[in-house]
């Protein structure tokens, strides 16, 4: 909280609770906390100034697991609830963990307009494109046509690209990554951490029991050089195997090409995190077979957050009207005396 | 010609007219005046839904009532004694309800054929005598008076009929024997950036004034002496004012930051107007996207260390419903305020009603008891936003308050209070003491008032998780046993019930025992007191008791109750109090029920009483 | 060795194992396989919480009882004689409720240390004699036996390891004599993709079989004569289960669609389930983005004429008042299913509880009375939940329907019934006899039922728009005169009343009057018939009442009550129905209150009895 | 309903209810009720097939002023309902009228959601960039720094851009117009009802109580050639008094250039109503200093429509499983006889 503070050296124990890890066995969420706590030491922040918040669903489990300040709340409303803590105390590191489910179904309102409202918070949403511990109905991010218990004949409704949705409520920095890449995932973590304003980032998560390999060609050895698109800021957007295809804009339209005769590296569309109408078309290649999947920041920019312009009128007001108490508030107004 | 001028007790005036035509504010400054002046005073606006029905529609009439006195008053009273009427459609809409012999003022000039088309007359009122038999009708020419007031100033006529509401005003005044110079401070302030207009204003108010004095239309002038108000300092005081104040000062008192989160919805939205323009005490707003996102943003607060409050009406309260469970599950300290609106559903928006009380005693799924308190006046929503958030804080637990439409917006002349004086709230947050074995015990409860220890994000060794599960008592951690969840149901609501320890005795007005005791809860404390004043007048053996707190009740009622022969509850709903005292207590509490929208009248109690002890 | 064979009433069977073992697949074969045997039956699961907890945790056993007998019986029994316990923790989690004297079969292999400090024991309990004392102890190893078993099937450890389940279901099939081909049969079609799975089974099952005809360990089997159940055809059904086939069958005799439209939550989800896989009867099911959007869309297809449904619990209902409100005042059929678990807030999700009735009542802004019922057995759901609708349809109004999570996911023997005799349904769309002057009136109400005329989107010369807020009676127009909204208020209440003149007398097992009446409502029916029924064989005066409609309550209730020295009332609440029925009959009606998580046993019932009447 | 009714002659008048209209004098809500009642004589629906659900707010009025079948409901919950009524009876034409909070505050998770599943309804959200009916709160449209009744030092939300909402949310139809424009209004309606799946339609519209002038600059001839930049499919981006203006891309960055020297009009970029970036760049244009307000259809491609899978599926479950009763159902199972 205060800048007096003296920064404490942490290992990853001091981020790991008492309390008895309750997921599957084999299930994604394990690699996620691990990593989650491998990282936090590094962040520089004190341990009791770290909030984790979530709704409901196997994901909203994590705040159990970290020796931090948690509250597992109530089914969607993570990202109201923190915004809360964030306004009371602006000074916090606050995190929302939350699932396809929780923050993107019955939760989808809030997390759009804590986007819009960017609130200096990270939203890691656990996307395993199911309800997990509701026992495996579809979500908001299943594959249309998703045989599962509440869609026997298969799933009707198009589903959610979160990255699209995130920048479509005017998220200023989105992100994605996935439960097995450890390093890229810390990675992940500590640059939404080092955003000011809110990050969304989507992890990829496999439910081994209710949507197993979902996305295991991301994940395969044998497949994913060639379904991954890995984004560096002002690189060209390379993939494959042989690292010989690449993105390319035809007019405005994304193609993939491969880099030799006909097109050169020259060709390939270089990664600009700040650029709106390239994180749009990346985040579109979501769910759209013949395009690799991309992983890593797709969106990054700066912009006002409510949490600062909100101190800063109290700021001004205080100046403004002078330090005052409710007792001047209370004695205003035409007043007259009886005796 | 010679004016006589009478002196009488106590007042109603109802001023009715379009929308457009300033009614809220006319009646605001009367009542601003007559605070001032000394009298005791109570005032009931009541507003269109519309927010702007096409004009001189019935559905567009704005009402606006006061009653003033020389002594103490607990309502605005029942039927006007002096209705001002702008044009036909808000004669219309109110004639209906002044007494016999009661004078009504018309703007003759607002009556068009077109207006009273609209309206619903066949013929003119004004000229077809109806009215005569029963009322003295003024017939005034206040269009026509402020264009002539105004002509020289250049002004648009649109701009200048604006201000006939002053030319009554100004009329008002002559007749009651007020003063207008407030008014014209008022107008030069308001209008500071426009100075033709407070001319034009401060000239058709003159004009009212004047047309009194110098007319011979009116012959008589009233004075109502100075109410014998406790002696002190005193302001006007809107309800919902009153209640932000009361947030504003417990904040203080407890030194915790305010932190509001809602979203607008009438009659509640003006809390949030208030709290957001004092950002100069440091209290936050936060306009949330829906009622939801409202209280959980102050679930959130308050998780954090800040006296979290929401406040909301109708609908707004039924979307609360599932957060208000977390919160009695998380033990935090948060205050819901639900200004009553009537229902169901959207249902009549802009008028009060009583009919959330048992929602907000069962409204949340599984055994969730959570304090419930209403505030009876006004004035007393300071009071009683006060106490709501004392109480949240000193046992860690959720606290609703109920107000209501007619709280919200009415008014009284209030003894301005120093904060100094109020019972202090001191917060205690968690320290080591709560630590076992270097684990902090979230549920380590205090062993008077059960409430649990509050630690905040930023204390160091503090940490630790909360949430919505069933958890263990003492360590805080989730857990399914079947003896624990039934020994957590029984503690949640025994830290409820021990509140009443420290609730004192209840205070009946009247006797001990007798023929009826007549009980109120809310907004209806008024008319059950005047209610109770007259029929004792009577020599009626009728005593009056009020409820403040619903949950817990208070602890003697029942032995109160025991003594009466008869228990009469009227109350703005179909009985919702009463279901309760008569489940707790097995005594037949008649209801008097009526569910109109409007403030139950002392008359409509006085009534109910008589049928039963005859 | 010989073996005796004796023939018992009643038998209760729990098996316990961790959530990966497969125990509610082995409860319901062996409950299938016992209704074929023709037992009266009933079952009770009781899931973990978690997905799957670590394996060998508390938090993952997985338990499921089952009582059977050659009587009618109520409840799925309060202790087990006998418990299969398939590993440490299952021991631990359920040893203290079998009764001294009982059985308790262990599969030994699982006894591992690390198994045994995972439970929480210092000790393995199968070899330090602390059972002996109270319990027969049978240790099997039933992970060798079935390796043994399937030496040959070229399986790999863990799929073998995988059927000791089947073992231990074919050790009971022997004690207590039951065929075994059933499941071989539901195994064959199961597993028709991988027939070494059946074996495996099979072989699995008939080793346990045999296991108990060969060693000398057993020496008694047990035989439970066939019920003498009212003549006809049965089958199994599960609660949830019965209950969507009793929205189909009112759907199918309305003639009207189905729709349903709901957001999963434990334990309704299976109702969203079962209903989306009968799309070959035309119904429509909507997984909505929530609960909010699961209600409104079913009002949205109520008012296109579809029989409207939604289900959910706990949190979820508490997010659907507001919706409720609005099907409230618009007067539209609807059903709301409420399948009450363990509160408040997330709360137990997975355990059963009654403390959402307060809620159903009142768990709305503003006076918004709704019908409410509850079904009291699995198969009753089936019944419930066709009255529910039937009654929606016939006075136009939401209707909620409570259940709970033990008969949702309790199953017992149903006589299965011929559709043609359920009361029909008749549904009478509006037509031109509801307008007047060329318009449409939506509010001109049948004089009899209050229902109003119900017109749908498609049809001619019908068209009128409704809404939320207060309308005039018969036009439907929005309205905010007083005097409407009073009578509007009044008139919703009324119909709500009316209902019950239609439910007949209610039944009281027993005797008209004496000591005791125990009342119960929903899922407490059996226990408290059961108690009864053990207290009148000692021959106490003691009757039996059950209240399937909570609003409106049934017209005789005062005068039954009074007949009764005292009046009891078992409750998986802090005393919900006892409130009401106290406050509606000034009748000192006494609460049996535990709030665990599970139904109330009828011993603490016959308990509670005894204490009371001495 | 059935193919086989007359479509019958509608005027204007057959589409005015009863009701006396009851919004202030000059709102911008008349205009478009107007336009409404004047276009649906030529939609060749029956007026009783259609019906108007809307949330609460003024706009939310709407309905009582149709003489179709209509419901007020309650805030935010109109694309929910209306989901239950198309699906109930996918004939019918099904209009939802919102305001840009009910539909976009409270109800923006139904609206997100309705747009991604893409059934056939037509949404008109009446944007006056406040809150109406409860007397001039800011709204999740509202510019930043907005003082209002709520915010009297400024707004600090960044608000929601709707058309970029809408899209990022995979609306197959996305378009805007505005309230003083009658033709233009009428020609989206045509166009809304015309498309199959969820067309979103935001409607500029004054509130002259509380907002007033909001959209003067799009609106006052002085200034609306320069202001509004007005869509046709296959046409360049040109605008200004002069038409000389034009949207040109520069690498994936849209500029306003002017038509002249240096750039000729094959410069200028072609509208194409189904490219998702040209869509999405057009959005971004709003509330964005230095661009005209792109007014018409932003995007419209043909996909999947919920009712109509729907449909399907119960036609194929009906002939796999025949035409079965509850009754099969009820005696299916293990059953034995009791005698
Ligand atoms: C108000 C409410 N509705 C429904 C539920 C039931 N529920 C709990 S978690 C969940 C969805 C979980 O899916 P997701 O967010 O994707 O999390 P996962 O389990 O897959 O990690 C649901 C429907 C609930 N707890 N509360
Ligand atoms: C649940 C609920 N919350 C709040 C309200 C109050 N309310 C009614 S309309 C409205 C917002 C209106 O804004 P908008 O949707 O933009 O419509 P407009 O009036 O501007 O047309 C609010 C907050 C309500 N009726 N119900
Ligand atoms: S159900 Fe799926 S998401 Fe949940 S804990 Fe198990 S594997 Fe993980
Ligand atoms: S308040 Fe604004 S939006 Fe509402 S009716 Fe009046 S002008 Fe129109
Ligand atoms: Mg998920
Ligand atoms: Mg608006």
């Amino acid at each position: 909280m205060s800048e007096a503070k003296v920064k404490k050296t942490y290992t990853k124990q001091d981020f790991t609770s008492d309390q008895a890890v309750r997921w599957c066995p084999g299930c994604g969420d394990y690699a996620i906390l691990a990593q989650t706590q491998k990282v936090f030491p590094d962040l520089g922040v004190d341990k009791e100034d770290l909030v984790f918040i979530s709704g409901i669903g196997c994901s909203s489990r994590f705040p159990y697991y970290m020796d931090t300040y948690g509250f597992h709340t109530i089914h969607g409303r993570a990202p109201a609830i923190a915004s809360g803590v964030k306004l009371a105390n602006p000074d916090l590191s606050v995190w929302v963990v939350t699932g396809d489910g929780d923050g993107l179904s019955i939760g989808g309102n809030h997390t759009i307009h804590l986007l819009r409202r960017n609130l200096d918070i990270n939203v890691m949403l656990f996307n395993n494109r199911i309800y997990g511990l509701t026992k495996g109905q579809y979500s908001p991010t299943s594959e249309i046509g998703k045989v599962t218990k509440s869609t026997p004949m298969g799933s009707l409704d198009r589903p959610f690209n979160p990255l699209t949705l995130a920048l479509g409520a005017g998220a200023t920095f989105v992100s994605r990554t996935i439960d097995k890449e450890t390093k890229h995932l810390q990675e992940m973590i500590t640059k939404s951490h080092a955003h000011k304003g809110t990050s969304f980032m989507e992890i990829y998560q496999n439910c081994n029991i209710f949507n197993d390999g979902a996305f295991s060609s991301l994940t395969d050895k044998e497949t994913k050089l060639d379904t991954v698109l890995w984004l560096e800021n002002k690189s060209p957007m390379i993939f494959g195997v042989e690292k010989n295809k690449g993105i390319r804009l035809d007019g405005n339209t994304p193609t993939v090409v491969e880099i030799g005769d006909k097109f050169s590296v020259d060709d390939i569309l270089l990664h600009d995190e700040s650029d709106y109408v390239i994180a749009s078309l990346l985040s579109n290649m979501t769910y759209n077979d013949g395009f690799p999947d991309p992983i890593g920041v797709l969106y990054s920019i700066e912009d006002t957050r409510y949490e600062d312009m909100m101190m800063d009128q109290i700021r001004e007001a205080t100046k403004k009207k002078g330090k005052s108490t409710i007792q001047d508030i209370i004695n205003a107004g035409d007043t007259w005396v009886v005796k | 010609m010679s004016k006589t001028t009478k002196q009488v007790d106590e007042v109603v005036i109802r001023f009715a007219g379009d929308s457009g035509d300033g009614m809220q504010l006319t009646g605001g400054r009367f009542t601003e005046t007559t605070a001032i002046v000394g009298n005791d005073l109570s005032t009931l606006p009541d507003f269109p839904a519309e927010i702007r029905a096409p004009a001189g529609s019935l559905a567009g009439v704005s009402a606006f009532q006061i009653k003033f006195s020389s002594r103490d008053i607990h309502t605005p009273g029942d039927a006007p004694d002096i209705l001002v009427a702008m044009n036909p459609a808000a004669l219309k809409a109110h004639q209906k309800e002044i007494l016999p012999g009661g004078t009504i003022i018309c703007n003759t000039n607002a009556f068009t054929p077109k207006n009273l088309k609209l309206a619903g007359y066949e013929t003119n009122p004004l000229e077809d005598k109806t009215l005569d038999d029963h009322y003295t009708v003024y017939s005034v020419e206040m269009s026509k008076m402020v264009a002539l007031a105004c002509e020289d100033l250049g002004l648009t006529p649109k701009l200048v009929d604006r201000t006939k509401n002053f030319f009554a005003l100004g009329l008002l005044f002559w007749i009651y024997d007020r003063p207008t110079q407030p008014t014209k401070d008022w107008l030069a302030i308001k209008f500071s950036k426009k100075p033709e207009l407070v001319e034009a204003n401060v000239r058709a108010m003159d004009a009212g004034y004047n047309y009194g004095e110098t007319t011979e239309i009116f012959t008589t002038r009233y004075t109502v002496d100075k109410a014998s108000l406790p002696p002190g300092t005193y302001r006007n005081v809107v309800g919902n004012y009153a209640l932000s104040m009361g947030l504003a000062a417990a904040a203080e008192k407890s030194k915790l930051n305010l932190f509001y989160g809602g979203y607008p919805i009438t009659p509640a939205s003006d809390i949030l107007h208030t709290l957001s323009a004092w950002k100069h005490l440091g209290i936050k707003t936060f306009q949330a996207e829906d009622e939801i996102a409202g209280i959980t943003s102050v679930l959130g607060a308050a998780f954090t260390g800040s006296l979290g409050v929401t406040a909301t009406s109708g609908p707004g309260i039924s979307l609360k419903g599932e957060s208000m469970g977390l919160a009695v599950m998380a033990e935090l300290p948060l205050v819901i305020i639900n200004v009553q609106r009537g229902g169901p559903s959207t249902g009549l928006p802009t008028k009060t009603e009583q009919s959330d009380l048992l929602q907000a005693m069962y409204g949340r799924n599984g055994e969730a008891p959570m304090p419930v308190l209403a505030s009876s006046t006004p004035g007393d929503c300071f009071y009683a936003a006060y106490e709501a958030c004392r109480i949240a804080i000193k046992y860690m637990t959720p606290v609703m308050l109920l107000t209501d439409g007619y709280l919200a917006n009415g008014s009284e002349p209030w003894q301005v209070p120093n904060i100094d004086d109020l019972e202090s709230i001191d917060v205690k947050f968690a320290d080591k003491s709560s630590v076992v074995d270097g684990q902090f015990m979230p549920y380590l409860r205090d062993k008077k008032t059960l409430a649990r220890p509050w630690a905040i994000p930023g204390m160091k060794d503090l940490e630790h998780r909360i949430g919505g599960i069933e958890k263990e008592d003492v360590t805080g951690n989730v857990n399914y046993e079947p003896d624990n969840h039934h020994y957590m149901v029984k503690t949640r609501a025994k830290k409820v019930e021990s509140i009443a320890d420290e609730l004192g005795k209840s205070e009946i007005f009247g006797n001990k025992n007798g023929d009826l005791l007549i009980l109120s809860w809310g907004g209806t404390r008024g008319a059950c007191r005047s209610a109770v004043e007259a029929l004792r007048a009577k020599k009626k053996k009728v005593s009056h008791l009020h409820i403040r707190w619903i949950n817990p009740l208070p602890k003697d009622l029942g032995e109160i109750l025991i003594k009466f022969k008869n228990v009469l509850m009227p109350e703005i709903n179909s009985g919702q109090l009463s279901k309760i005292i008569r489940a707790e207590f097995l005594v037949d509490v008649k209801g008097l029920n009526l569910v109109r929208g409007k403030p139950i009248s002392s008359a409509d109690i006085q009534q109910a009483a008589n049928s039963l002890i005859g």
